[in-house]
């Protein structure tokens, strides 16, 4: 596998004359006009460079631990990768797994599932990966998704899937610099019209997009 | 002239900013902090509206948007509520619903014809003659409607939201806040809304002169707004209850969709008006109105009063005039016995001729409004003796005989309300899980109970909710009635109003009755009481007394109507919010647009229908973009399609009970096409199985069908618990297909794959490399050319599409869009589900028999199709041939086939054939018109009968030469 | 609606594909019983079993729903035992 | 002013009777049982009184008169199906409203409006243009016109719909018309009571007696009565009546809502109906706009209103009429449909002796109100379907002989 990869963002940064960088393969804007002076209020970020993999199946938790990989012990709950980067466990059998900046664990894992093997079953994961940063995120989330967020307990590490202005998506609260700050991934083929969207209303809400260069350090 | 009173303590506007504003191109101001009436009102402006049927003058009644005499027109603002609506500098109003201004109103002719045109008289004429009826209708036409709209309104978009909390509270009067502040001190955390600018309710403005409730209101608001679990939002109303306690608050802004854990409506009462001769006059109001006017923006109300009353309150109001100069002539009481309420002792020391047993008859006019109050005794069986009239010199009466319960929401809520004769009022009597009343709503009157109410309400709540507060002591309802049994007096004259928005007059419903609308649903159909912008809220009461009146029954057996959203009426885009608007684009998008494309919607998607060409039509692309591929090479972008993949050890099974064709024989690295139908034996859908490994299928289902396909199998598989993983790779994967006889040279470089026929043959899939990005390559045949199925991951679309069109640009490559598809698809006879099948095709109805094996166990539609195949068939699809002609003879798509006169089907998709120079087609016909060589007629725009040949499928390249096998490839 | 894995959610995020019934047997069952099973309902209320999907995470499950009063009384993955 | 209403300025006292009787007690027996006060039943009962000379009627209301589906549709009438049965069956309906206010002597508000089906997607279009063929071959006066006919009944009209769905033609039915829902049961009412027929309404049906195989009386709230007749025109509460005979039907139950916004000057003078975007929509004679969608997504035995039905619509509007964003919606309802898996309802006589289905009208029941009165009525009268509901025979299904107005429904997504 040698190629340019393709960002599902990609054309909605045009517009922003971002600077451009390569990151995991992948064409990535790297710093945009106010640089990170929105995260303070609310910023957006498209982070979907970060390779992922997927799996699912009867057997996939099991597997998951031979391969020395920790397994959320609950349904829809996430836990960080040890080199950095997270699984998500959607539902009971599946999982969803992100490389951080620096790890690779989610590659390593695609790489030994290959085609799969008994009772677990290889999930291609395209989704764009989007972060949502700042005091105002859950007032965003509020303005389009109908799930409380804001009661969510960052230390529960709870994984929802729900839709938000209409698009399936997963969801994960974490920290930033100490302020609220959410993960997002949803389909590609719908990433450019929710991204849009969402970032129309960052901007109403004072907020704006960042680039990836200080996230990914 | 001005009606502004000196500084009221505790009033809502700001004296040092001034807003200037127009009424009736009559230039006026107000005070910030007013709404348009109580601006209207301290300009001494009495007509503010003109009635819905009969045009008369209205001025306030309820000062609290529980009528609408005060509807008016802001600019592209229609029917805005003067009551309650904020002044704004620069407001350009008129009333709505005027023929030339609201004083001189060329419509208050009808008010003179009022006899002629009795309740539903629209029903009893104009029908006949019929050919007058359209003449009659634009006459009602012109004549209804209140305000307009102002078509250059854009479409405003709204920051609709969602919100969460543990205790709502609606209502911020007396029982209201301290409900809140009972649930709050308890730990739960409390939303209070209350649809006035401030909180306090009643307590504000019921005060008998005195300064004391507004030193308690003062404590209790300052508590409730420094307190850390409450949340204040006045300007807000509760717009209705839906299910699981979801509450939409409506402001003037935007719609807030709260999801609270338990509800409590301390929504209070609406005041209820009197019924007389003339009770609609400018200058009769109730006394509420005249008390909001008073203490919340210090204006005053009329110069002399009579009073109206049937309880305490109505002192309370009488007090209130005194105090801030307004001329108390008279109280009229309904009741003979003396109220000894310190409020009726205070007043008649301050020598107030109070009337006892006695009521208003009718009210004379004077000008615009109020002249005279005319007073009669109330005899025992409670009509007034016109015998002794009395006639009272004012320009103001108030009314205070009784309420009406603010129980909207209950209702929406499914609260089981009764009435109670002691309270003379529907009161909750079961309430829903979470949802709680409190105050008057609740029949609890007196003050200081109104607070224990509340605070026994907020503890309930509390405790629902798990927290420790206090036990909740029931408390006690009104022993004696603030509400007036029957305040509705008969007049010779009539005009005596029930319902002031749609202009009803007693009489009205004992006509109603009399033509057997006596049940109260009936009623309202009949006479639309309630049915007006204000919903009832002054009029539903009486017309339930009046109802029951009539039938000699109480009140209770009368019943009420079923209440529906919304409490008050709600802006379009406050609804509609942002409106939200999903597509789904291909990964290639951007390519797309840079060729040219122009783009068709396909359900959520965009796709290119085809690529521009300077100085090019439509038709003439898409020949060429056909042609490119028949003759050369082309490029479709083709990821729309569903794409799924299953593995597992039943793999194979599950798709052979899920489509209708075989797929445990099929090859490895093989393909085949597959259908599905539903257990009705209908055409549901179709793809392409590949066999990627014995246990792992990957297939494509159509454009449309993904998301339900993926679902259902899903779902089947939870009941059929098979060993499969199924997986929606429809978005991860981009698909391309690269077709035409030069398809292979211009592949050949950018994959180390090998591509001879032999080692790569058709119909075969092979995993490979395409320019360095891991591809499933298909040999699939539907545009008929030698031609490769390329899916990628969507990440890697543009590099592979990047680097396809650059290796053809020798070729002549050219991207082709859906119109260039279909045609090609077309010539080869390929149907599409949808198109050339609806609702009620089956697979002997669309001639793809061969797809079915009937000899399996079990798929789904199976059992259906040996039922239907005993059937005689209904219709045939069947592919045609034209003779030769221009495109605008053609008959087109849906045009039918017509045989000795009658329908005998409809073509399902035509097309003219470059490469045949023809046009082609699908039809379904009779069976009888199916046979190979028949001929049918198809009726063509302007109804010209076209002959068609039924022509053997497919149409170009038969045999499938060109996809199986390409003989003119140098790379072979 | 609570979906047994995901929780309390609005119904919005929830698509119903009715009620759950047993299919008869195709080999042996008459033309008239498996018409029946095709197009007729029990259509009259009550409560009943039914399919439903929660869309965002794919998640199906039985409601036992009470379609007079749109009362959803219990919810359970599909094959396992109803605790109510 | 017509002079009819002059009569109602002289009189001293208001010179109207009764619409229809009470009557306070049931009589023990009934030629002709009729189940439902809605406009359907009423229907039945007038043409069986008037055509038919079967007077001896009893027609139980659980609720009240038109209180149904009758009073909650929004009263769009039409004839532009897609069947050749449809069709003829809608469009003798049409014929007869026409007629129906002389016959009441009742203002119904009759008002022919032109009907406009939108298309957004090209697959619509063809769809229309069927539609269009069929209708025209049968002589009812449809065709399919381009976005400018549209822009010119509605100037006000976006034709992009926003940029989202984009109007790219229409089907138009002259003959589309709204009327005044409630005066129709009324009139149905007072006709059928003036001929005799008994309106027992707060009377509810408990049970339907059965003796070999056919119907020999009914049970009530109110008493119990013996009749060998039993016609069930209840609509949304259908399978609770087939229960009670052990008829199964393939009729399910979801709520269809609507809602109407505050009166507003006229401005809309066609109907417009948008299957893209969910959307019915005309203007009634009081200036309101009366609007409704799709039905809800789930089965529901309740009249209950959601929040989620007129954000969606209201949306939706607003993509159309976007100036419409400061109108107000006064008020949502809702009502029972009854849905068949073909689109046509299920009437004439069943396997049950002497009981007879008006049934399955789903969101298209008032639009046919005369013509099933008419044809039921011939059909309990002669115990023989009328050959114009022939296709509309239960047992259909079971012959895999589905009506083909679900061909439409699903073509070209």
């Amino acid at each position: 596998m040698n190629y340019l990869r393709t960002s599902p963002l990609h054309d909605a940064f045009n517009t922003l004359q971002p600077a451009w960088d390569e990151s995991h393969g992948m064409h990535t804007a790297s710093r945009v006009g106010g640089g990170d002076a929105a995260i303070e209020t609310l910023a957006l970020a498209d982070l979907s460079c970060l390779p992922k993999s997927g799996l699912k199946g009867p057997a996939a938790a099991q597997w998951l631990v031979a391969q020395g990989v920790p397994v959320p012990p609950e349904a829809n709950t996430w836990t960080a990768l040890p080199d950095d980067g997270v699984i998500a466990r959607l539902g009971r059998s599946e999982f969803f797994l992100e490389d951080g900046a620096a790890g690779g664990m989610a590659t390593r894992t695609r790489i030994a599932l290959g085609t799969g093997t008994a009772g677990v079953y290889p999930v291609i994961r395209q989704d764009a990966g989007i972060l949502l940063a700042g005091e105002r995120s859950n007032e965003l989330l509020a303005q389009t998704c109908n799930v409380n967020f804001a009661e969510i307990d960052p230390e529960r590490r709870v994984a929802v899937m729900t839709q938000m202005i209409g698009v399936g998506v997963i969801v994960i609260r974490t920290h930033l610099r100490k302020l609220p700050c959410y993960r997002i991934w949803c389909d590609p083929t719908f990433a450019q019209y929710f991204w849009e969207t969402l970032s129309g209303i960052a901007t109403e809400l004072g907020g704006g997009v960042i680039g990836t260069e200080t996230l990914l350090k | 002239m001005s009606n502004r009173l000196p500084p009221v303590a505790g009033e809502w506007i700001d004296r040092a900013v001034r807003i200037d504003f127009q009424f009736e191109a009559e230039p006026l101001h107000g005070l910030a902090g007013d709404t348009i009436t109580s601006a209207l009102s301290a300009s001494a402006v009495k007509a503010i509206g003109r009635s819905f049927k009969y045009h008369r003058l209205r001025g306030v009644l309820s000062l609290a948007n529980h009528d609408v005499n005060a509807l008016l027109q802001d600019g592209p603002e229609l029917n805005v509520r003067g009551d309650v609506a904020p002044l704004r500098n620069g407001m350009r109003l008129a009333s709505v619903n005027t023929f030339g201004g609201v004083r001189y109103d060329r419509a208050r002719i009808l008010d003179k014809f009022a006899k002629l045109l009795p309740v539903g008289f629209y029903y009893k004429a104009f029908h006949t003659p019929r050919a007058l009826f359209p003449f009659w209708e634009r006459v009602f036409r012109r004549l209804t409607g209140l305000g307009a709209l102002d078509f250059s309104t854009p479409h405003i978009r709204t920051p609709k939201r969602y919100d969460f909390c543990e205790v709502l509270v609606i209502g911020a009067g007396p029982s209201g806040l301290s409900a809140a502040l009972a649930a709050a001190d308890a730990g739960a955390e409390v939303v209070i809304v209350d649809e006035n600018a401030r909180i306090g309710g009643s307590l504000g403005y019921q005060r008998g002169g005195l300064e004391a409730s507004a030193g308690a209101l003062r404590e209790l608001a300052d508590r409730i707004l420094l307190h850390p679990n409450i949340s204040v939002r006045t300007g807000t109303f509760a717009a209705g209850y839906y299910a699981d306690h979801w509450v939409p608050l409506v402001d003037i802004k935007r719609m807030t969709k709260m999801r609270a854990r338990a509800v409590i409506v301390a929504s209070g009462v609406f005041e209820q008006p009197a019924v007389f001769h003339n009770n609609d006059l400018p200058g009769v109001m109730l006394a509420s109105a005249a008390q909001r006017l008073i203490y919340r923006y210090a204006v005053k109300p009329i110069q002399s009063a009579v009073v109206l009353t049937a309880n305490e309150d109505g002192y309370v109001a009488a007090l209130d005039l005194l105090a801030n100069g307004v001329k108390v002539e008279a109280v009229v009481d309904l009741r003979n016995a003396t109220d000894s309420s310190d409020a009726a002792t205070r007043l008649e020391q301050a020598g107030v001729r109070i009337h006892r047993g006695k009521g208003i008859y009718e009210a004379r006019a004077k000008g615009d409004g109020v002249g005279a109050a005319v007073i009669c005794p109330l005899r025992a069986d409670g009509v007034l003796d016109d015998e002794q009239q009395q006639t009272i010199l004012c320009d103001g009466i108030l009314m205070s005989v009784g309420y009406a319960p603010a129980a909207a929401l209950l209702y929406q809520a499914g609260a089981a309300m009764r009435f109670d004769e002691t309270v003379q009022q529907f009161l909750p009597q079961t309430l829903p899980e979470g949802v709680l009343a409190a105050g008057r709503v609740n029949g609890v009157y007196a003050l200081d109970d109104r607070i224990l109410d509340g605070r026994r309400a907020g503890n309930e709540a509390a405790t629902m909710l798990g927290y420790m507060a206090p036990a909740a002591l029931p408390v006690a309802r009104a022993a004696i009635s603030p509400s007036h049994p029957y305040p509705v007096f008969d007049h010779p004259a009539a005009k005596n109003f029930v319902d002031f928005d749609e202009d009803l007059q007693l009489k009205d419903f004992f006509n109603a009755a009399q033509e057997g609308f006596d049940n109260i649903e009936l009623l309202k159909r009949y006479t639309t009481v309630g049915m007006g912008p204000s919903q009832g809220k002054h009029s539903n009461m009486n017309a339930i007394r009046i109802l029951a009146k009539i039938l000699g029954r109480a009140p209770g057996e009368v019943g009420s109507t079923t209440s529906r959203p919304f409490f008050h009426p709600v802006a379009m885009s406050h609804l509609a919010g942002r409106g939200f608007h999903p597509l789904r684009l291909s990964p290639l998008h951007s390519r797309h647009e840079k060729d040219g494309a122009v783009f068709m919607q396909a359900g959520v998607w965009l796709r290119p229908e085809y690529y521009r060409q300077r100085g090019k039509l439509k038709q003439e692309i898409v020949r060429e973009e056909t042609m490119a591929v028949r003759k050369s090479v082309g490029i479709i972008d083709v990821g729309t399609l569903g794409k799924m993949e299953i593995s597992g050890p039943d793999a194979a099974a599950f798709l052979e009970r899920l489509y209708t064709g075989r797929f445990a024989n099929l090859k490895v690295s093989m393909t085949r096409y597959a259908l599905m139908l539903d257990e009705s034996g209908v055409i549901i859908d179709d793809g392409v199985v590949a066999r990627l490994g014995e246990e792992r299928f990957y297939f494509t289902t159509t454009t449309t069908g993904s998301a339900n396909v993926y679902r259902e199998m899903t779902r089947l598989n939870t009941m059929w618990g098979m060993k499969v993983g199924i997986v929606n790779a429809t978005g991860a994967y981009a698909a391309m297909n690269l077709a035409g006889p030069r398809s292979r040279d211009v592949l050949a470089g950018l994959t180390n794959l090998e591509l001879a026929d032999d080692a790569f043959p058709y119909l075969a899939v092979r995993e490979a490399e395409v320019a360095g990005v891991p591809a499933r390559l298909m040999r699939v045949g539907f545009v008929g050319e030698l031609g490769y199925e390329i899916h990628v991951p969507a990440d890697g679309a543009c590099a592979v599409w990047d680097a396809l069109t650059q290796a053809g640009r020798v070729n002549g490559i050219r991207p082709f869009g859906v119109e260039a598809q279909r045609l090609l698809r077309l010539e080869k006879g390929h149907i599409i589900i949808g198109q050339d099948t609806d609702g009620l095709t089956t697979p002997f109805d669309a001639s793809s028999e061969w797809a079915v094996k009937m000899d399996k166990p079990y798929f789904i539609g199976q059992r259906s199709l040996k039922i239907i195949q005993r059937k005689t068939p209904r219709t045939k699809l069947v592919g045609f041939m034209l003779d030769a002609m221009g495109e605008n003879e053609a008959p087109k798509e849906c045009h039918l086939v017509i045989s000795d006169g009658n329908i005998a089907g409809r073509v399902t998709s035509i097309a003219f054939s470059p490469s045949l120079e023809r046009h082609v087609g699908l039809a379904f016909v009779a069976p009888e018109l199916a046979a190979e060589g028949g001929r049918f007629f198809i009726r063509a725009d302007g109804g010209r009968m076209v002959q068609a040949a039924v022509a053997k499928i497919p149409f170009y390249d038969p045999a499938g030469q060109r996809q199986k096998e390409a003989k003119d490839s140098q790379a072979a | 609606m609570r979906c047994p894995i995901n929780g309390l959610r609005p119904v919005s995020e929830f698509q119903y594909a009715g009620e759950i019934r047993p299919m008869p047997d195709p080999d042996t069952c008459s033309d008239a019983q498996w018409a029946d099973y095709v197009f007729n309902r029990n259509g009259a209320p009550g409560t009943k079993k039914e399919w439903w999907l929660h869309i965002a995470s794919g998640i199906w499950f039985v409601a036992e729903r009470d379609t007079a009063a749109d009362k959803v009384l219990n919810t359970y993955l599909y094959g396992e035992v109803p605790q109510s | 002013m017509p002079f009819r209403l002059l009569r109602f300025a002289g009189a001293s006292r208001y010179p109207e009777g009764r619409m229809f009787r009470a009557h306070e007690t049931l009589r023990p027996a009934y030629d002709v049982v009729v189940i439902g006060a809605g406009g359907h039943g009423l229907a039945a009962a007038y043409y069986l009184a008037r055509d038919h000379g079967i007077k001896n009627i009893a027609v139980l209301e659980k609720g009240y008169i038109g209180g149904g589906n009758t009073g909650r549709n929004t009263t769009i009438i039409r004839s532009n199906y897609l069947t050749p049965e449809g069709v003829a069956f809608y469009d003798e309906s049409v014929r007869l409203w026409k007629d129906l206010a002389a016959d009441f002597d009742l203002n119904l508000f009759y008002s022919t409006r032109g009907h406009f089906t939108l298309a957004h997607t090209d697959s619509a279009v063809r769809t229309m243009r069927w539609r269009a063929e069929v209708n025209k071959h049968l002589g009812v006066d449809s065709e399919l016109v381009g976005p400018e006919d549209v822009e010119k009944a509605c100037p006000q009209i976006d034709l992009s719909c926003g940029g989202h769905a984009p109007i790219l033609g229409a089907l138009y039915h002259a003959p589309g018309a709204i009327a005044r829902h409630d005066a129709v049961a009324w009139g149905y009412g007072r006709g059928a009571d003036r001929r005799g027929v008994e309106i027992h309404q707060k009377t509810e049906v408990l049970g339907i007696d059965v003796r070999d195989g056919r119907v020999t009386g009914v049970r009530t709230s109110r008493g119990n009565i013996s009749t060998p007749k039993v016609l069930c025109a209840v609509a949304g509460s259908t399978p609770r009546i087939t229960n009670m005979v052990d008829i199964r039907t393939p009729i399910y139950i979801h709520p269809l809502q609507a809602m109407v916004t505050e009166p507003m000057k006229p401005w809309l003078d066609p109907i417009l109906v948008s299957g893209s975007l969910h959307i019915y929509v005309s203007q009634s004679a009081r200036g309101e706009l009366v609007m409704g969608a799709s039905l809800d997504p789930y089965e529901l035995h309740s009249t209950r209103s959601t929040l989620d039905f007129v954000e969606g619509l209201a949306a939706h509007m607003l993509d159309m009429f976007p100036f419409l964003s400061h109108a107000k919606i006064n008020r949502q309802w809702a009502g029972m449909a009854d849905m068949t898996p073909d689109f046509a309802p299920i009437m004439g006589k069943t396997p049950l002796e002497g009981f007879y289905l008006d049934s399955g009208w789903g969101t298209w029941g008032f639009k046919a109100t005369p013509v099933s009165g008419k044809t039921m009525a011939y059909t309990v009268a002669n115990d023989r379907d009328h050959p114009l509901i022939e296709g509309f025979r239960l047992s259909r299904f079971a012959e895999y002989e589905l009506t083909g107005e679900k061909g439409a429904a699903s073509v070209g997504h």
